[in-house]
């Protein structure tokens, strides 16, 4: 700025335009410096997204219905493997988080119990994981 | 610079350039006084605006009843710049008023004297009896015996000096915040030596040049020392710090004084969700090394407390130090004497023409401040343009930005 | 009214425009949590009805024909299968869009994303009828 | 002037109390490329804040450091910081209960940069600006303006300090600018919860919108992160549910939206 340069306006700023932005997937996903609430929306989307895949998978799989018994009968045997079951817990996993903090956010967005939407997360959570455990003995066991 | 600038010069370009040394709330008020009078002004500030005394201090209107008894001059000058500030620059107080209340015997006797002080300065004080002052504000201290309520005010530290920054800004001035002024260009005049220039430090970039000026304003406060030994000149000002206590909590919704004689930790001031209590007194050799003693800040809960008992299990939220600049008797006070609550020198008499300092004053007369520092910059550089400040309206903090 | 004697502020800095988009958000919201809501129901009794109402979960072709079977099964899985891919990809397309990809390219995701939306249930339609017709 | 009292004693101390600490402090001049950190050695007092070490190594150790500071209080604003990757005031945040002996200070993110730690704060304004700005009144106790029932339940959007903490915290904001944001949400619903007078559809427009109220995905990271407890988070969600009741009513032709 010159001797003759008067005021300041916003475009000007520096020069060189530099921000403290933090752009892109790295600032969206970066951990550093969340509260609980930040990780339950990282959380959120990567559950979501990874239920969204497992469905796609889902549909897929399922056309095999369309190919007639043998087929299906097929990929059953296959889906009763340990690793499968495995998967199949977190899958319970990412449906049961998605589902629960979904229940707070779907509340709280409807300015319903905002103020006490903290303990009702570490709640949902805790239902959540009683929920898991039952369900993972389930799995891991009964197949 | 993008060409499209939005600011319309309305000073001509041939106008005298008037480089300010200082952004707090004088330097401010200077620079807009200044451009509403035709000057091309610029000014510096080492760090962000206001982050001296200005932003450092209690948030207090001054109604004037503090100095009532004892100084009617500095009285009468806070109730008219009270009654200005609130012209030029609504919303950025709380209308919340001031009770001075009296706790002891002695505060008790002390009213009378107070209270015809008070309508003697031009304030509009009302008495309000025991009941009234607990049904007012139910946290005070039961044991209280009388109070008096008078125009005092919660201000934004920090957002009402803003719109005068705002304003010169809009008006044309240049505002260079992060700027430290690091030595004067003095050249040999036709009476002795005189001021040309300030160098400074750009802090964002590391640059250093030099502003030339037709005359320099020295806005420093606290460090208005410091300022103007660059130039060779020695100005009497020394930094009183006195320590500030913030507490959570808004204890009371009226500015609550101690209605007795001036004293320490004598006023509580709600700001926001905040209540602020002040505040003490010492002297200091430097206004960048200022300490929090523990013991000062005891008082200032015990103090407090006496007001609002509640005070004392407050959870505090802060505590800080902020310095005055108290202008001293050492020295030959050189230039013209204003007010007695603040000065203007002009360092003609010194010997350095060109150089100006304005210092002491309070917050709420700030603008009074930067009349008065004007009257004296436009005397020297021989413009003859009325003081503007009284009745014009000031932008919004948020301007500043824009 | 006190508001009035402000001076109107000027405008500050470089304003922050409504997208002004003509459908409105709101439903957007709203059918996203009516979904959510029902998914969380649906994936329940799907949940359910797979894995327990017969002994030993749903195992071979003919289980899941004769499960199929049940026109009242029929019915909710088909819904199942509508609620929850309205769901998932307004989710997705609410990801994609936190990027900030500029209103151009948000209408392409939004226009695909519909297309794959039926697709998908048109699909689903298409296998209940094939598994159902299966004899 | 208290004689008896000592003025050399110092809870705020940043030298002489044995209890040194390591400040990592983010650096950045104008025509830089990039960032990087710089390290200093403070001690500290158990009173000292974070600000008080950062002045302490601008006035000590090194002139060239810029940040911002004015009120020591948490009322200004101006001392926003991103200490330990947490958005936090630096005035009110005392170094010793950080519980670490490397400190990180970063100026808070989602803001232009002056240099080192101060930000520019013209993209908050130009987001509170678009809201109008009719939050600030000339007093809390106006004669002639008319508080709604339940006026205590609101929070006081006054008490919002203008820092950007809230902007900084945003993870959608880190995504995509063009999000509203929180302060402003707040400053709308308080708009919209207590007119005054105006028009409260006009601010609810402009809060219904994909790049307001919608946005926000529930992290109520800018709750957390407000030093002023102005609940920026809690404001969006009573203006998604205005906004939601608004959309249902029309539907149902109870009122036109």
């Amino acid at each position: 700025m010159s001797e003759q340069s008067v005021g300041r306006t916003a475009p000007e700023r520096r020069a060189d335009g530099a921000s403290t932005r933090r752009r892109g997937i790295v600032g969206w996903g970066d951990p550093r410096g969340r509260r609980l609430g930040g990780f339950a929306f990282i959380l959120n989307r990567l559950t979501g997204l990874g239920v969204l895949l497992y469905l796609s998978f889902h549909l897929v799989v399922l056309s095999l219905l369309a190919r007639g018994p043998s087929a299906w009968d097929g990929f059953v045997s296959l889906a009763g493997s340990p690793l499968f079951l495995c998967f199949d817990v977190v899958l319970i996993f990412g449906l049961l988080f998605h589902g629960l903090n979904g229940i707070r956010v779907t509340l709280v967005g409807f300015g319903l119990v905002v103020d006490r939407q903290r303990a009702m997360l570490v709640a949902l959570m805790v239902i959540g994981a009683i929920v898991l455990l039952i369900a993972s003995v389930h799995i891991l066991t009964v197949g | 610079m993008r060409g499209s600038a939005k600011v319309q010069m309305s000073q001509s370009a041939s106008a005298p350039h008037v480089v300010i040394v200082g952004g707090g709330g004088t330097g401010g008020a200077v620079a807009h006084d200044l451009t509403l009078r035709g000057l091309r002004v610029t000014l510096v500030e080492r760090g962000e605006l206001t982050s001296g005394t200005t932003g450092r201090h209690h948030g207090l209107l001054h109604s004037g009843a503090r100095y009532a008894v004892k100084d009617r001059e500095s009285a009468v000058e806070c109730i008219e710049e009270n009654r200005i500030l609130r012209t030029i620059a609504p919303g950025s107080f709380e209308e919340n008023d001031g009770l001075f209340v009296a706790i002891t015997e002695a505060d008790e006797a002390y009213e009378p004297l107070f209270f015809e002080s008070c309508l003697a300065s031009g304030i509009p004080a009302r008495r309000v009896s025991r009941a009234e002052a607990l049904r007012l504000e139910p946290n005070l201290n039961p044991a209280l015996r009388c109070a008096v309520q008078v125009p005092d005010g919660t201000i934004d530290a920090m957002r009402l000096p803003l719109r005068f920054f705002a304003t010169a800004k809009r008006n044309g001035a240049t505002i260079k915040p992060f700027t430290e002024a690091v030595a004067m260009t003095i050249a040999a005049g036709v009476s002795g030596r005189a001021v040309r220039g300030v160098s400074v430090v750009d802090r964002s970039s590391g640059a250093r040049y030099e502003i030339g000026a037709d005359l320099v304003v020295n806005a420093g406060g606290p460090w208005a020392e410091k300022i103007a030994a660059l130039a060779g000149v020695d100005v009497p000002i020394s930094p009183s710090p006195g320590v500030l206590v913030a507490v959570r909590g808004r204890y009371a919704n009226m500015v609550i004084n101690r209605l007795h004689a001036s004293g320490d930790g004598d006023i509580v001031v709600p700001q926001r969700e905040l209540s602020v209590i002040g505040t003490s007194s010492w002297l200091a050799a430097d206004p960048d090394h200022l300490t929090v003693p523990a013991d000062h800040v005891a008082m200032m809960i015990s103090e407090g407390s006496a007001m609002i008992p509640a005070i004392a299990a407050a959870a505090v939220r802060a505590t800080w130090s902020a310095a005055r600049p108290l202008i001293g008797e050492r020295g030959a006070t050189s230039g013209r004497e204003l007010s007695r609550t603040f000065k203007c020198f002009d360092h003609a008499a010194d010997g350095v023409e060109g150089f100006v300092t304005i210092s002491g004053g309070k917050a709420t007369t700030l603008r009074a401040m930067a009349e008065a520092a004007a009257n004296v910059v436009c005397g020297k550089l021989g413009i003859e343009s009325p003081c503007r400040t009284r009745e014009y309206r000031l932008a919004p903090h948020t301007a500043y930005y824009a | 009214m006190a508001h009035s004697e402000q001076p109107t502020p000027d405008r500050i800095g470089p304003m922050w425009t409504p997208s002004r988009e003509p459908s409105r958000p709101t439903w957007g919201w709203i059918l996203q949590a009516v979904t959510g809501a029902l998914v969380l129901i649906l994936v329940t009794l799907h949940m359910i009805a797979n894995h327990f109402v017969v002994a030993g979960g749903l195992r071979d072709f003919a289980d899941v024909v004769a499960y199929l079977s049940n026109p009242v099964v029929v019915v909710l899985e088909v819904l199942f299968l509508v609620v929850v891919t309205a769901h998932g990809l307004l989710g997705l397309r609410a990801v994609l869009f936190d990027f900030g990809l500029g209103p151009r390219l948000e209408a392409a995701i939004t226009r695909v994303l519909a297309v794959l939306g039926v697709a998908i249930v048109a699909y689903g339609l298409w296998l209940t009828w094939t598994i159902t017709s299966y004899h | 002037m208290n004689a008896e009292l000592d003025p050399a004693s110092d809870t705020h101390a940043t030298a002489d109390t044995g209890v040194p600490i390591r400040f990592r402090v983010y650096r950045r001049k104008a025509g830089d490329r990039g960032g990087h950190f710089d390290e200093f050695t403070i001690e500290v007092a158990p009173d000292t804040t974070v600000l008080d070490a950062l002045v302490a190594i601008r006035t000590r150790l090194d002139p060239t450091l810029v940040l911002r500071h004015s009120c020591f209080h948490a009322s200004c604003g101006t001392c926003g910081l991103r200490v330990n990757d947490a958005e936090v005031m630096g005035c009110v945040t005392k170094v010793l209960e950080l519980g670490t002996s490397t400190v990180k200070v970063e100026p808070i993110a989602n803001e232009a940069l002056v240099s080192d730690l101060a930000t520019d704060m013209v993209d908050f304004y130009a987001r509170l600006a678009a809201i109008g700005r009719p939050l600030i009144r000339d007093s809390e106790w106006l004669a002639d303006s008319i508080e709604p029932a339940g006026i205590e339940s609101y929070n006081r959007f006054e008490s919002c300090i203008e820092c950007g903490l809230c902007i900084s915290a945003c993870p959608v904001v880190a995504t995509d600018s063009r999000y509203l944001g929180p302060a402003a949400l707040a400053a709308a619903e308080r708009a919209v919860a207590e007119p005054r007078g105006l028009d409260p559809n006009f601010v609810l427009d402009l809060a219904d919108d994909p790049q307001a109220a919608w946005r926000c995905h529930a992290a109520f990271e800018c709750t957390e992160a407000c030093p002023s407890a102005v609940d920026p988070a809690g404001a969006i969600m009573a203006l998604r549910r205005r906004a939601a009741s608004r959309r249902l009513r029309s539907l149902f032709g109870w009122r036109k939206p």
